[in-house]
């Protein structure tokens, strides 16, 4: 076989997704316009594909490729030979006519851009699956028809029946294409590459893989949901709640034959197996007889061709899973004759449904002397579905009688012929049942329209079909001779000496089960009434049901379960993180060997005892006491203060004094937050659950100290000593801390600051939304519940903040300045300075005071944050980078020698946000308690002896 | 000298040490909320006094260092112990005692903490 | 004219002084630099500090106010020992607690804050709350048996020389 | 002494982690405030111990401690508190907001609706618009 | 002498703790506790200093010196919530 | 030394602080420097991830301290990949706040917005360990001001959630920290993964303790199974937009994970590194398998599509797992894809919600199918780069003894997802509201309907940025599968990573 690269093959796989672009451009300019722009599309690709004929009878391969992943071995390789082109030309050229048809067949209502882009998708992904080389790529397409195809089956979005038919669809063929993937990459692995071209030459290798079961299983699952095969057969008739045109075109000639294609594609490498003549095979023969047999008491006419195509399908896949190469050039050839007499049957039943109103086979009849033209064409092409002799569908279903009757399924030579004569017969008796049921018998008075014959453009297509049907029916060889050569060469991968196709085959067995079908259609036709009635008495296993319940499980299922472990419950999620943390660690802890430190330990002396026994007792307090909330702040107040003595006992001042000063804020807020808050926790928690609780938290206490333990009492070379050597001479501080806070790790405290910065913003955007929201009317309903002390700013108070403002003030500043050396710096002078200010505000009032020191919190955040990051930038401009400090010392008479650093200015800025921040979440808590409507004062104490006449308005 | 001041921080040493646990304990002791608050205010505050007033000495004798930062706690102390008290006794008296236990003030009007003055209608402040 | 400048750049003489003090007494140094910058800071602090305290009192007798001082300290040596006494050696019952009422002379917030902080440190006296107009301070006593005496003895004591020093 | 703070550390951590699983945002809060200091506590462990050796300067000195992990615990509290600022705020809102201050957020596990497209399973669900067809134009 | 001086005044203010914790534990309402810890503050300042003197330096002065500062304003935050509500009003 | 590598964090920050001081009162010129300064990110991260191609790795002194005692920040492949994802995802973020007014429903959006791209790229940008953790903190605190964006009670309760949760992360962070650092003595990443590698055998419990607490930290901004159960409930209360940018907060979690579980506790610290090989495969499985049973499950669309999420984050997750080359090049291509894709889904369902009211109502052609778009890409259907990266997942984890048990759930999942989203979004985008239907949510205080709003043209552009930049993933997935696969290869080599950072002499 040769190969050949040709552009033209992209071309044509791009032309329908082009063409997908401009219908809903397009109906702006009218429906013709519309369809014309897609059957432009649709026409071209189609001329392009035919100029590629040539090349392809002469036994060519065109190939086209374009590089994607190559990484993953997915390629847009796209390959052309007989059996792609059969396809293409059966998308195309079917394509082109239910565009035609369409034109004529959707009402006004309907939004024809939408459905000429749908179906333009779908025309594209069907072309790429049956033009692509590359078997991921195939995929690709694979699952894009099932995406085009739900939106065209839920075209009519607005029925139940639409909706849940292309949901099911979606499901089912889903289902298909993820196992295909699955399949795909695993026959990949197998082959040693993706693209076909390369894996039809490897059947040994493939089929000697202990991947292929599971491959061919996956690949099978695929092709078997998209072509409906039992058990998957159940959404194609839900699919016909897409319009006719759709399912014209998808649901009989094209899409459902995706996983007929795939496996006549993959059949020279999968095919010749037991399971797959065993799987294919009977899954092929059950589908036909079970769909054919569902068909006869349809009434809805699409209904009756969709279990028809159900039937057909199975046919089909039947003859491919026999595995002989006559069987496959059977099963070709009935791929072309289903196509062609199906796609007009669907297209007839559309118009009977345009014109009639109705598609009930039982309240239609007679139809035959007011519509004579579809008439003639539905009963050849029915004619054909029935496999009557002089038509196409004779051809093809004398050769599977033929093949069949030659089967020997399990040792067994009776049940394959059998039962392929059996599904011969039902096939006959429905086709018969919907000529005679619809055309046949007298007219009737009460069809819900008065049907007569479609213009000419919506008859056209069928009619051209229908001729098809009897031109190939009776000369055979002549039309589709060469062609069914060429692929079925392509199927088989070998070059087949075809036998002539002929109407007439002499007196074989074929012969004799085609002449039985037909009488025993005849008979179940005429004795249609008592027949129904038996069917009506046997259960029907809905497949719909069972896959409604599973659906509804699911969801059900899924959600309960989901909804219980995200049920919203906090303390539920807490636990579990704990529990998963407590486990993991101690996981870890036994999967690596451990040995106990080493480390000469510290002795204790009697204040280290009373230390620990203070915040033993306070943290037992806080947990025995946490409902009284106002005591469990007190409380805290303790352990906050053990631990900063615990910082002073261990050699950490800075420490010390950053937690006294950020305890003390801290208070404050949750003081001033706790206003508004119950004052009490509620008792709520059973006991269980305190117990469970308990243990988990005790655990976890257990774990945190036994590591701690573990941990220090070990002995580890650190990094720290290059600090301590190099804080004085290279960060110019003799407080290594604040040097590495400021210069060392400078970015981690940049970091920091911006986390208070942000802090203070979003409390403020906080504070701000809550004026707008439900919060702002509870607070200006807000009733204070317990009388409140009428002394409101004290003068003692007022008076002592006089003195220790200043004072405090200056303590501010002094930490400031000895930080680099010291204990001390931005941070903890922000918070004292923070501090003072908000004694005066204690004292006075906050909006007296904040009216009498105007501090621009924002800007205080904004500055702190540019100097900080402005400091750090300065280093560029000496070619260092960022936050790089610098220091020098400073002598001007008679000061004595000072030290300048950057990293003061860094600390400044830290000092600013501090500043900033606390103020502005100050404000913002103070916002809020003053919309609950409180008064301010005007004077700096409530009342004022030394004024000259303090019950005067004051001033 | 160094003797003298040995002496004398010990001895300040040791009286700071029994008055700060005389104010602890007088917490413990004393039956009353007011009557308790008496024990820590002034007690605890000549501790920590003496403490103060034992390192400035020690600082200064024994180190060569003489500070004066321990005076600043120490005025510190010294003048927030009675804020510090008296917002206790309020806080105490807001909660557990009535307006009627108590002695009247003689004057024109309550105690602070229950009586309001200048009932002026003052602005709501809307900023 | 110059007098408005000064005031303008030093509000509160008495404030910078004392901030300067209390610089020193925390950088534990004297020098050139350090003064400079505590006056800096001294006169930086009360401009911002200003406008919360509008009405400052006059100190009319500094030197009373040293005596003042000293008194107290020596009072609050006393009233340890005294309150000491009461609650090594007095049972609770035998304890006689009392709210003692005393009116007040002084108007100065300043003085009044003085006076109650005061009471509150010497023996066995807790200022607890002021009238609602500061015309009586309501002290608790921890233990007396003639609460008159305790009143008076404050006003003597303690009240009188606040006055000499405030007015 | 190890052992003794180890002991605070891990009693901080279960008595945090115990009130962090409460029902009240208030006891949630604290409870996060006492698991700052054990987990504080903890870094600054991480150094080892040491007494009277402060990482400063000084010609007395005989030794330093491990100045890192004090950086890092300084980070930590400055962190902690903005984070502790925010979420007291928050914790306020969402009282303001909704009028309880129960930090779980209930949802009702049955709480499902299904579509109503699909059918019940005690109807006959079999294939409705097939077994009465209307046809596309049925009016 | 100092020495055991030193360790003296500790037993003391360490005893006083321990006592300021009895007195959390046994305490009429919140106010009591209030004091209480208003208490066990001026003693662990004074430990603090103390701990400064056996150990003849003065690096953990400033933490005492906040401690003051705070523990007041602590104190008075806590009372002002339970006369007034809201503390900054 | 390159200077503009501090830029993605030094920009937002410093153009955040202008806006929060001087710009708080004028929404539109804080809109014209958000958006100016996240197209000039977008530039230097692209500027940066170039100079990147070339396979160095450079670093960024701070303080011009050497590591390991000063912080590095450290650019190679992987972090500029980062970077530039982020800055695009902000990009489309941010024109969509800006279209649909989201801005203006509270204060300091973008200052918090730019805040919050700061911590994000810091996280992405700094070598050391704790540092990772204060940026963590910067992006944490910005997004609880961004999810409470605009306030309402719901939203503040599930805020508050987030906010409790993650400070429990933040202190186990601190917890995990600590133990590392006193087994190892060191803060800086490749200092550590080298003293990691001859860890005194005593101590090699206590490191894995250090360990696996540092996993669980990562996992709960991975919402990794189990503790990923605050993710439903945040993702669906916080304004969508914001929800969308959260889209690259799960992606630090993961990229954190493939950082340290590499370099440090990586296939070159032997037992070590096998054992958070072995946590981490069961962890994704089961955070997939939760995330689509949600999906199934879920009544509500943004609810749906937190799940979704979870789904991602479990796919990723497997992906990292495998800890080879292959699956390190699906689990980049999974990360770029499902950012972009969760980050168009909840523009939509913004979109959605904006232009109906509060329910949903059956909006019209363009949003239903920005929304089918949107729900093919996270499910991973064909044709949008969701597809690939599972293909890529699938490719990548094949050959293992678990291949069976990971193929299924993933094939499996991807079922779910398809059913899930097809169940939802048929019934809210085909079907017609019930007009006896009335959600009481939907009315206003007089009982008559919100009146839909129309919708913004910038919103329904700013919603295509993510579109466009899945469709640019799936047609140039060759070149950008190079790249990454590139990356890929230079994560594996620490060796790379380590003597960029501690100079030529510290391997060996
Ligand atoms: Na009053
Ligand atoms: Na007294």
């Amino acid at each position: 076989m040769t190969e050949q690269m040709n552009v033209t093959l992209a071309l044509i796989a791009a032309l329908p997704f082009v063409g997908a672009l401009f219908p809903g451009l397009m109906i702006r300019a009218g429906r013709d316009a519309c369809a014309l722009s897609a059957g432009w599309a649709t026409l071209s690709a189609l001329i392009l594909l035919l100029t590629l004929a040539p090349s392809v009878w002469d036994g060519e391969t065109v190939v086209f490729q374009v590089e994607w992943m190559p990484l993953l071995g997915l390629n847009a390789n796209f390959m052309l030979d007989g059996l792609g082109f059969l396809f293409g030309c059966m998308i195309l050229g079917i394509g082109l006519l239910i565009i035609l048809y369409a034109r004529f067949y959707l009402s006004r209502d309907d939004p024809m851009g939408q459905f000429y882009t749908y179906l333009m998708l779908f025309q594209g992904a069907m072309l790429g699956i049956v033009l692509s080389d590359n078997i991921l790529m195939m995929v690709v397409f694979w699952e894009l028809t099932s995406l085009s195809s739900f939106l065209l089956i839920g075209y009519w979005k607005h029925t139940v029946a639409g909706r849940q038919g292309a949901r099911m669809a979606l499901t089912v063929t889903g289902l298909g294409g993820l196992a295909l993937i699955g399949g795909m990459l695993l026959l990949g692995e197998a082959a040693g590459s993706y693209d076909l071209t390369e894996i039809l030459q490897r059947r040994e290798a493939i089929q000697d893989s202990p991947l292929y079961m599971p491959a061919l299983l996956l690949i099978l699952l695929g092709a078997f949901t998209k072509s409906a095969q039992f058990p998957f057969h159940f959404w194609l008739p839900h699919a016909m709640a897409a319009p006719t045109p759709v399912s014209a075109y998808l649901h009989s000639a094209t899409m459902v034959k995706a996983g007929l294609f795939l496996m006549a594609r993959l059949w020279p490498v999968l095919s010749g197996t037991d399971a797959w003549f065993y799987i294919v095979g009977t899954t092929g023969l059950v589908t036909m007889v079970i769909g054919a047999w569902i068909a006869i008491f349809k009434d809805d006419l699409k209904a009756l061709l969709a279990y028809s195509t159900v039937s057909h399908l199975g046919l089909i896949t039947m003859l491919l899973g026999f595995g002989t190469t006559a069987a496959a050039t059977a099963a070709v050839l009935h791929i072309i004759n289903h196509t062609i007499f199906k796609a007009a049957l669907f297209m007839t039943a559309g118009i009977v449904d345009h014109e009639a109103h109705t598609r009930s086979i039982k309240r239609l009849g007679g139809l035959r002397h007011l519509m004579p033209i579809t008439a003639t064409l539905a009963i050849v092409t029915a004619l054909s579905m029935a496999g009557i002799p002089l038509t196409n569908g004779f051809l093809s279903k004398e050769l599977m009688l033929e093949e069949a009757a030659h089967t020997t399924w399990v040792s067994n030579p009776w049940i394959v012929p059998l039962f392929a004569t059996i599904g011969a017969v039902l096939s006959a008796t429905y086709a018969f049942r919907f000529i005679a049921h619809v055309f046949l018998g007298p007219v009737r008075h009460d069809y819900p329209s008065k049907p007569h014959d479609p213009p000419f453009g919506m008859y056209a297509a069928p009619a051209l079909l229908a001729v098809l049907v009897m031109v190939v029916g009776v000369f055979p060889e002549a039309t589709v001779g060469s062609f069914l050569q060429v692929v079925a060469d392509s199927v088989t991968g070998q070059h087949l000496h075809l036998h002539e196709l002929k109407l007439w085959h002499g007196f074989t067995p074929a012969l004799g089960m085609s002449a039985a079908a037909i009488i025993g259609g005849l008979v179940l036709l005429s004795a249609y009434v008592p027949f129904e009635q038996f069917w009506k008495a046997l259960p029907h296993p809905e497949a719909k049901a069972v896959f409604d319940a599973i659906v509804t499980t699911l969801h059900r299922g899924c959600g309960y379960f989901s909804n219980v472990l995200h049920d919203g419950r906090m303390t539920k999620y807490i636990a579990i993180f704990a529990v998963t943390t407590i486990a993991a660690g101690l996981y870890a802890f036994s999967s690596g060997p451990y040995l106990p430190g080493t480390r000469p330990m510290l002795t204790p002396t009697l204040v280290d005892y009373v230390g620990a026994l203070l915040v033993i007792s306070s943290t037992v307090a806080i947990i025995n006491y946490h409902r009284s909330r106002l005591l469990v702040l007190v409380l805290i107040g303790i352990n906050g203060l053990v631990v900063s003595i615990i910082f002073v006992r261990l050699s950490a001042p800075d420490l010390a004094m950053t937690q006294v000063t950020v305890e003390v804020v801290t208070l404050i807020l949750m003081l001033l937050a706790l206003h508004f808050l119950p004052k009490r926790t509620p008792r709520e928690s059973s006991w269980n659950r305190i117990g469970r609780d308990m243990a988990i938290s005790g655990a976890a206490g257990i774990a945190v100290a036994a590591l701690a333990y573990a941990l220090m009492t070990r002995d580890f070379s650190t990094i720290s000593g290059y600090y301590l050597e190099n804080a004085k001479p290279g960060g110019g501080g003799t407080n290594v801390v604040n040097v590495i806070l400021v210069d060392f790790r400078g970015y981690d405290t940049f970091g920091e600051i911006i986390v208070l910065g942000i802090a203070a913003l979003t409390i403020y955007a906080l504070g701000e939304a809550l004026m707008d929201g439900k919060a702002s009317r509870t607070l200006a309903n807000w009733v204070q519940h317990y009388p409140y002390s009428k002394d409101r700013h004290p003068l003692m108070m007022v008076v002592a903040t006089r003195v220790m403002m200043p004072i405090s003030l200056m303590v501010g500043v002094y930490i400031f300045l000895r930080g680099h050396n010291d204990p001390g710096g931005g941070f903890i002078a922000g918070l004292v300075v923070a501090i003072a200010l908000l004694m005066q505000y204690m004292a006075s009032g906050f909006s007296w005071a904040s009216e009498r020191i105007h501090i621009p919190y924002h800007s205080f955040i904004g500055w702190g944050v540019l100097v900080a990051g402005i400091t750090g930038i300065g280093a560029w401009f000496a070619g260092q980078p960022f936050l790089t400090s610098a220091f020098g010392y400073v002598h001007i008479e008679p000061i004595e020698e000072f030290e300048l650093a950057t990293a003061m200015a860094f600390d400044l800025g830290v000092f600013l946000t501090v500043v900033g921040a606390v103020m502005l979440a100050l404000y913002s808590l103070s916002r809020i308690a003053r919309r609950t409507g409180e008064t301010v004062n005007v004077a700096p104490m409530d009342f004022d002896p030394s004024a000259e006449d303090p019950l005067e308005e004051p001033r | 000298m160094e003797l003298i001041a040995e002496i004398l921080v010990s001895a300040l040493l040791v009286i700071a040490g029994l008055f700060g646990l005389l104010g602890s304990w007088g917490l413990v002791k004393l039956d009353d909320t007011m009557r308790r608050l008496h024990a820590p205010t002034k007690a605890t505050t000549l501790g920590v006094g003496g403490v103060l007033i034992a390192s400035m000495i020690y600082f200064a004798v024994f180190l060569d260092h003489l500070t004066f930062h321990e005076l600043l706690i120490t005025a510190f102390l010294f003048i927030t112990a009675p804020i510090t008290a008296n917002f206790v006794a309020k806080a105490h008296m807001h909660r557990d005692i009535k307006e009627r236990d108590l002695p009247p003030t003689g004057g024109q009007y309550g105690w602070a903490g229950y009586d309001e003055i200048g009932d002026a209608e003052q602005p709501i402040d809307t900023k | 004219m110059l007098k408005a400048i000064l005031n303008r750049i030093i509000p509160h003489p008495q404030l910078t002084g004392f901030l300067l003090l209390t610089w020193l007494l925390l950088v534990n140094s004297i020098s050139t630099g350090n003064v400079l910058l505590g006056l800096i800071i001294g006169l930086l602090i009360p401009g911002i500090t200003q406008p919360f305290w509008p009405d400052r009192p006059k100190i009319a007798r500094p030197l009373k106010a040293v005596e003042y001082v000293l008194l107290v300290l020596w009072d609050i040596c006393v009233a340890n020992v005294t309150v000491a006494r009461i609650i090594l050696f007095k049972s609770n019952a035998n304890t006689h607690s009392h709210w003692i009422v005393v009116p007040l002379e002084v108007r100065s917030p300043e003085a009044i804050t003085i006076l109650a902080g005061t009471i509150t440190m010497t023996p066995g006296t807790v200022t607890s709350m002021l009238a609602a107009d500061a015309s009586h301070l309501l002290v608790h006593c921890l233990h007396t048996d003639d609460p008159d005496a305790v009143r008076d003895e404050i006003k003597h004591r303690y009240e009188r020389r606040l006055k000499e020093i405030f007015e | 002494m190890e052992a003794l703070l180890a002991i605070i550390i891990g009693l901080q951590t279960a008595g945090g982690l115990y009130l962090v699983m409460r029902l009240r945002t208030f006891s949630v809060i604290i409870g996060t405030a006492l698991l700052t200091y054990s987990v504080n506590l903890f870094l600054f462990a991480s150094g080892r111990l040491a007494i009277n050796m402060p990482p400063i300067y000084s010609k007395y000195a005989e030794g330093y401690t491990d100045p890192l992990p004090q950086a890092l615990v300084l980070t930590a509290i400055v962190i902690s508190f903005g984070m502790t600022a925010v979420v007291v705020l928050i914790a306020l809102g969402a009282f303001l907001e909704s009028d309880t201050d129960q930090i779980d957020v209930r949802r009702d596990p049955q709480d499902l609706d299904l579509d109503p497209d699909e059918v019940p399973l005690d109807v006959d669900s079999r294939e409705p618009g097939l077994q009465e067809p209307k046809g596309d134009f049925a009016q | 002498m100092i020495t055991y001086a030193l360790y003296f005044a500790t037993v003391c203010f360490s005893i006083g703790l321990v006592l300021n914790i009895w007195r959390i534990r046994n305490a009429q309402g919140v106010v009591d506790r209030i004091l209480a810890l208003d208490t066990m503050v001026v003693n662990a300042i004074a430990l603090i200093i103390i701990y400064g003197i056996l150990e003849n330096t003065a690096v953990y002065f400033e933490v005492s010196l906040l401690i003051a500062m705070f523990g007041f304003v602590s104190t008075v935050a806590y009372c002002r919530f339970i006369l007034r509500g809201n503390i900054i009003e | 030394m390159n200077h503009w590598i501090i830029a993605p964090v030094l920009l937002p920050a410093m153009f955040a602080a202008v806006m929060a001081m001087a710009m708080r009162h004028d929404l539109l010129l804080q809109r014209v420097f958000s958006v100016a300064a996240i197209v000039a990110l977008v530039m230097i991260a692209t500027g940066l991830f170039v100079t990147t191609l070339d396979g160095t790795v450079q670093t960024y002194k701070l303080g011009n301290w050497d590591a390991p005692f000063g912080i590095v920040l450290v650019l190679d492949r992987l972090s500029a990949l980062m970077l530039v994802m982020t800055s695009l995802l902000a990009f489309g973020v941010v024109l969509y706040a800006v279209g649909s007014d989201w801005d203006s429903r509270g204060r300091h959006f973008h200052a918090l917005f730019l805040f919050q791209l700061m911590g994000v790229n810091g996280a992405f940008l700094t070598g050391d360990a704790f540092n990772l953790f204060v940026f963590f903190e910067v992006l944490l605190i910005a997004s609880y001001g961004l999810m409470i964006h605009g306030g309402g009670g719901m939203r503040l309760r599930a805020g508050l959630q987030y906010v409790v949760m993650n400070l429990v992360g933040s202190t186990l962070f601190l917890f995990a920290m600590g133990t590392l650092y006193a087994v190892t003595g060191t803060l800086n990443m490749a200092d550590m993964a080298l003293r990691v590698r001859d860890i005194a055998p005593g101590n090699e419990a206590l490191l894995l303790v250090g360990g696996a607490l540092l996993l669980i930290v990562f996992g709960i901004k991975a919402a990794a199974f189990p503790v990923h159960l605050w993710l439903p409930g945040t993702y669906a209360n916080a304004p969508l937009p914001v929800t969308a940018l959260f889209a690259i907060m799960t992606k630090v979690g993961a990229y954190a994970i493939l950082r340290m579980y590499t370099l440090v506790f990586g296939a070159d610290a032997g037992a070590v590194g096998d054992f958070f090989a072995g946590i981490l495969l069961p962890v994704g499985i089961l955070t997939l398998v939760i995330g689509a049973t949600g999906v199934i499950g879920a009544k509500l669309l943004p609810r749906q599509a937190s799940f979704s999420v979870l789904a991602s984050m479990g796919t990723l997750l497997i992906a990292i797992s495998l800890f080879s080359e292959a699956g390190t090049t699906a689990a980049l291509y999974y990360m770029v894809h499902s950012t972009f894709a969760a980050a168009l889904l909840f523009l939509v369902l913004d979109l959605v919600q904006d232009s109906q009211g509060v329910t949903i109502r059956a909006p019209g052609g363009l949003v239903a199918s920005l929304f089918f778009a949107a729900a093919i890409a996270v499910a991973g259907m064909p044709p949008l780069s969701g597809f690939l990266g599972k293909l890529l997942v699938l490719d990548a984890s094949r050959g293992l003894p678990e291949t069976p048990l990971i193929w299924a759930v993933i094939l499996t999942t991807s079922l779910m997802l398809i059913v899930g989203f097809g169940l939802r979004g048929s019934r809210y985008f085909w079907k017609p509201l019930d007009p006896n239907f009335t959600n009481p949510a939907n009315l206003d205080a007089d009982g008559e309907p919100h009146p839909a709003h129309p919708i913004k043209p910038l919103a329904v552009t700013a919603a295509f940025v993510p579109l466009v930049l899945l469709i640019m993933l799936t047609v140039a997935a060759g070149p950008i599968m190079e790249v990454l696969q590139d990356t890929a290869l230079q994560l594996r080599e620490t060796g790379i990573y380590i003597e960029a950072v501690l100079g030529p002499q510290a391997e060996g």
